[in-house]
């Protein structure tokens, strides 16, 4: 049992530390910006950030050398996001394109996929999203019914997808689609990667209940793609979805450091709060509920290290992901449900009106009622804990 | 033994429910929501003509005659739209204070006013960084003037009167502390934002704000126990207003449960969603028969009716809490939009958790009235 | 709304009250008797408290006045549930006999089967258990295999029943048994008003994890009976079970009433019990668990007042039965888990060692694990409740 | 990074299960319930033999010189059959304690018959009345002399010698608590009866029992550190012990689930019963993580280490509550009965909630390690 990082590892650290406090914008770790997230200027912020990160050398670290990564280890992945975490980094704006679709490219694309998108996608060029969810596919991915249909040399798209995270700003889609509805729910499924940027292609902001807007959905009526966007065998899209997840090698890995820097965050809160002249964090409840949480949010992270070991010596995650998200996203909940009780009457003060500058805790609250459902909800990763981890029976309908 | 409302009771729920549904569901909150106040004139006046606001008023003061028991119905159905505005402190905070601590003049001056929905009131209790107990009431009500700030007062713009806990004697015990009838147009109010728009909150300073004796609400430095004596018909009718949200959250999910299919299955046939619901409703039957006792107990005077009173909003709250949780969770990614309703509940229920008391004071309160 | 009694109700309060302190063994209310549970003379003794309630008219209030009842009103049974509590009256020991096989024979049985067995009932002359659930029929009552096979002008019967209580001591036995196994799961099933005393009749305790013995397993190795001990129709046993569930018209009260008075007991205890010489009821968190107990026990009873008085507008209960039973059990567990943390250390003092006479707490504790499970378990209470009561789909297999 | 055992450690473990695996599960447990110590000490001295006992002692006093971390596997695969006796108590409390704080006579009079399996040591701390507080602390060691009650030792009849915890100086506070070493035989001892009998408890009289210098554990007055130090590394061995406990029960109830038919499926196939078995795999996999850092925190002394450890002992010893309940509950009727295995859980569970310490203490030490 060894809980050290490497000399490498370090050194790895401290690079990407010293090139982060160069290239932030200034005051950035002190509170970010003011940007208001569904507004253009955000957009090329996120989009000049990624150029920023491709420019150092940071964009794409996992990926191989000759596609202009760093050829890194589980172990530098992991560090960097540790450090990204650290200093509360903007989002990663093309994060479906670096850590989803450029992999699989390289994995099953053609030749001619390859060179027409990797290096666009690490450049921040041309941004992506993923058309998966529609209003009714959300749990059960298999039952989409966005039909593409050929017609001469093009096929013809419509449907609906949901959930589209940077919709708004991408300028591809890794679209799933069913092109054969008379096979089974898994079979007839293809893959696109389909241009944005045309007349049959709307995007429609969701509002969320924290009133931001992270996600669209996206419309499709007679969208048009070639033969040369499908990824992998027309009719086989199952195979490329699941090959497509795999290439999340570190997993949830930011989640759980920030979990780690939300409750150490929570913890400055409780000393700081005052009630009637005294420090909350006094109170017996609240360090009851506080030393629950330290318990728990330390349990997360260490059986986090402890998959990653068991992926370190198999060299490929197991179902135990599941088991980090299932517990990294509950737990998320509860902390956020915790501080806001912990604020007492003052918990319901909103935005300026805060305890906490710009309404933090209430805002993530808020947000996270969404960590337990997307990316799968809390009960799909028991099922698949239970089937894949545990050997218990399939459920109905599955 | 009977436990149940009257079916005169259940009648008056009707003709409030009939009269609500013309509002459409959330509507007049989601339009109060955006600032847009009309909605909620509207179902007020609407209200106002099936009598609710008399209700519980003495019938020399144009009242009904009635209890708070009369008054559940209606605040279950008003909990189901999670309708906004001033009733619960009007109708059973100011309302029974005034018909048990006030003067003549004032029980003339407010009481056919309030049961002809002319007016609202609105309670001006906490000040910044001070919690309810005793020693946060720092505002003071000395030499004929009201002077400092008070937070978190609920629905300040559209109040006429507040009643403000003050300091007629300085310290920092619970005598020494007042109840002050006041203008709200006397005060000068800063809106604060607040995570659930549809209840608006704001701060009112006071500054060298002239008030006399008449406005006292009850004995000088005596203002503390009738406080507490407010609470007892506050805290009964917030608990029948939250059962009436989560039946609705119940009723919601339930439906949406038998017609949304995944896997090819109704999700209600699967038993993590179906045992979900059935705890929700485990929830709100237990809350339910919690606020009906809670407000029989106040009714009646009933010898339980400080733990009796607590104890249901203690359940009540964090019930919401819950239940409004797991309706988010159920309904999955629609239910996480600003679309559906789910997190409007979401957002009252985190209102109402503190929401003129904490938690951990009722827990100490019931704690207490049981002789522990 | 009134919780009050009728004074014909409190009438009837107080005449039971002075019969019970005339006709109670002595010292009975302060702690009851030593009597081991699974002795011949803890059987003498129960037998000769039915026999003189039976004396006393107070076996079956409920009956119609021509089998020996008082006929009862609904609150008059709620008036004798709370004082029998209230007493802490020795156990039914003719339970089943009284509260269910009779009232099912007065029912649906025939003239003869009347005459021959509702008598006895009463007196306690014969005691009966029921022969339901089966170790692979437990939540799945339907799926008994025990057979009775038609042999010339006998039934010989075979197969084994399991938490068959008061089985050790009973002379009749309400038996479940399939007569067709060709038809679907719920049809061929027969009940039997089976001899106990008989050669192909065997019983053997079952020691629960408490150490008490109040279940049997019975094995039937071609026992007997005849056509004119079969209730209703040959095949037609579901109704008959189904019906017999319907006579237990005040559902759990005596529960419910128990539940509150252990709970005003588990206060007293927090008074009494000290820890360093301060009452541990002084304890903030004790105070709030015992708050939250407070609620919910009272939530419990007065849910059941509302379905009560439900009943008593509609003349027959509902599904609502089921709501009382998951809280009332579910609670009990709370309670009596709560009872033994609040020890703290002494809590796993057992016997004449323990904190309170005779392990009170203790053997409660282990004792009501089985209060969710028997009865129904609380997923099949909750499947009832989603079903009947909420109008959720039908499980799979049901 | 490597947050895994070594491969040494997972080769004992495979050792020490097979070694136990002779005992067929429990039985080791059923028999001590029922006053047959034989199995007991044969199980004993096939872990004697494999070098158990030795294993976190220094090779100068015949030991393998290892840790904290070595002595894990053993603990799961205990904890896993329930396995009775003064394990906990004499390998990582008295023995980690005699190596920190003992005279070299000390050493050289104990480590090496610990190591060779020949005696056991038990704890005498609690008082009637008391609690684990220094102010529960009156049994004196004064002039020579140890006088009181000390209640709820551990497996008093079996061991060989008891580490009582007296007041060597008047008072309540922790200055002027000492450590004693006493021979059981010097003792009065009055069996106590035990939710759990797979571990007995008892009353150990002390009339005027004579003990000199040398029996002295650490420095006089100063045997509350000693303690506290020693409930580190006893806490982080019972964390392993619970957790094997855990693992046993998890295997057990998802095996039944999948062979248990109701209503034609498989009862695991009931998502009640599924996710819940998900959720007890969930409490043993943190109790895990939590137990293994906790035991590797107390072994680097790493600067966490005394939140590391008694954070880690409250999980485990919650969690094995839960875990214990759900699994008579997935069993149904089966599980009620004393036939299988699941209330020795259910007890154990109950057994070692306040064992050496309560839950209470534990929440607020964890909060005082944090800063709080």
């Amino acid at each position: 049992m060894d809980f050290s990082f490497t000399p490498e590892e370090e050194a790895f650290r401290l690079e990407l530390r010293s090139w982060l406090e160069e290239n932030l914008p200034e005051g950035w770790v002190d509170g970010g910006s003011n940007l208001e997230k569904d507004s253009k200027e955000y957009e090329l912020f996120l989009r000049d950030w990624q150029r920023k990160l491709h420019d150092g050398g940071w964009a794409a670290i996992a990926w191989p050398e000759k596609y202009g990564g760093k050829n890194a280890s589980l172990m530098q992945e992991i560090v960097y996001h540790q450090e990204m975490v650290r200093v509360g980094a903007p989002p990663l704006v093309n994060y479906v394109g670096l850590h989803m679709v450029a992999p699989t490219l390289m994995h099953i694309g053609t030749e001619e996929q390859r060179e027409k998108y990797i290096e666009k996608i690490l450049t921040g060029e041309e941004v992506w999203c993923q058309g998966y969810s529609e209003p009714n596919a959300g749990s059960d991915v298999a039952a989409i019914q966005t039909a593409a249909v050929k017609q001469g040399d093009k096929w013809i798209i419509n449907g609906q997808k949901v959930w589209t995270s940077f919709g708004h700003m991408a300028d591809k889609c890794f679209l799933v689609t069913r092109t054969n509805k008379f096979e089974k729910k898994h079979k007839g499924i293809t893959c696109f990667l389909l241009d944005m940027h045309q007349e049959g292609v709307e995007t429609v902001p969701i509002i969320q209940m924290d009133g931001e807007h992270d996600f669209n959905e996206v419309y499709l009526n007679d969208a048009i793609a070639t033969d040369a966007e499908i990824v992998g065998e027309v009719d086989e899209g199952w195979r490329v979805i699941i090959a497509l997840l795999m290439h999340e090698r570190t997993g949830i890995g930011a989640q759980v450091f920030t979990l780690e820097k939300q409750f150490n965050e929570l913890v400055e809160l409780a000393k700081t709060l005052k009630e009637d002249g005294v420090p909350v964090i006094e109170k017996q409840m609240v360090r009851k509920n506080m030393v629950d949480l330290y318990m728990k949010s330390r349990g997360s992270l260490l059986n986090y290290y402890r998959n990653l070991t068991k992926a370190l010596k198999n060299g490929q995650p197991g179902a135990e992901g599941s088991m980090d998200k299932l517990l990294v996203s509950e737990l998320t909940k509860e902390l956020f449900a915790n501080s806001i009780s912990l604020q007492g009457h003052q918990g319901v003060l909103w935005k300026e009106d805060a305890v906490a500058k710009d309404s933090y805790w209430q805002d993530q609250y808020l947000y996270s009622f969404g960590q337990t459902i997307g990316g799968g909800t809390s009960e799909i990763q028991k099922n698949t804990i239970a089937e894949r981890i545990l050997g218990l029976p399939k459920d109905m309908g599955r | 033994m009977d436990f149940s409302l009257s079916e005169e009771q259940e009648m008056f729920r009707n003709y409030v429910r009939k009269s609500l549904a013309d509002f459409e569901g959330t509507q007049v909150a989601r339009k109060y929501l955006v600032g847009d106040v009309n909605a909620l004139t509207e179902a007020q006046a609407s209200l106002t003509e099936l009598g609710c606001p008399s209700l519980n008023i003495p019938e020399q003061y144009d009242g009904m005659g009635l209890g708070a028991l009369d008054l559940v119905p209606i605040y279950e159905e008003a909990g189901a739209v999670l309708l906004p505005g001033l009733m619960l402190e009007t109708w059973s905070f100011a309302s029974p204070l005034i018909q048990k601590y006030g003067t003549d003049q004032q029980k003339q001056d407010f009481l056919p006013k309030i049961a002809s929905g002319e007016i609202t009131f609105s309670i001006a209790w906490l000040e910044p960084e001070s919690s309810y107990r005793p020693a946060g009431v720092q505002v003071t009500a000395q030499g004929g003037k009201l002077n400092g700030k008070k937070i978190l007062v609920p629905d300040a713009a559209i109040a006429d009167y507040f009643i403000v806990v003050a300091r007629s004697t300085e310290g920092r015990e619970e005598a020494g502390v007042s109840l002050v009838i006041m203008p709200a147009s006397d005060a000068s109010i800063q809106p604060q934002l607040n995570i659930d728009s549809t209840r608006k909150v704001a701060a009112v300073v006071l500054n060298e704000v002239a008030f006399d004796q008449s406005q006292l609400l009850g004995e000088v430095d005596q203002g503390w126990s009738a406080l507490q004596e407010g609470l007892l018909s506050f805290n009964a009718a917030l608990s029948s207003m939250i059962v009436g949200s989560l039946d609705r959250i119940v009723t919601t999910v339930t439906d949406y449960a038998n017609i949304r299919e995944q896997f090819g299955q109704p999700i209600g046939r699967f038993q993590a969603i179906k045992h979900r619901i059935v705890e929700m409703k485990m929830d709100l039957e237990t809350a339910r028969s919690l606020a009906h006792y809670a407000n029989w107990a106040y009714e009646t005077h009933a010898e339980d009716r400080v733990q009796a009173v607590f104890s249901a909003r203690i359940f009540c709250t964090d019930a919401f809490n819950r239940v409004a949780a797991h309706s988010v969770q159920i309904h999955g990614g629609i239910g996480f939009t600003e679309e559906l309703d789910c997190h409007l509940y979401v957002k009252r229920a985190r209102f109402y958790e503190n929401y003129l008391g904490s938690t951990e004071q009722y827990y100490e309160e019931t704690a207490k009235a049981l002789g522990w």
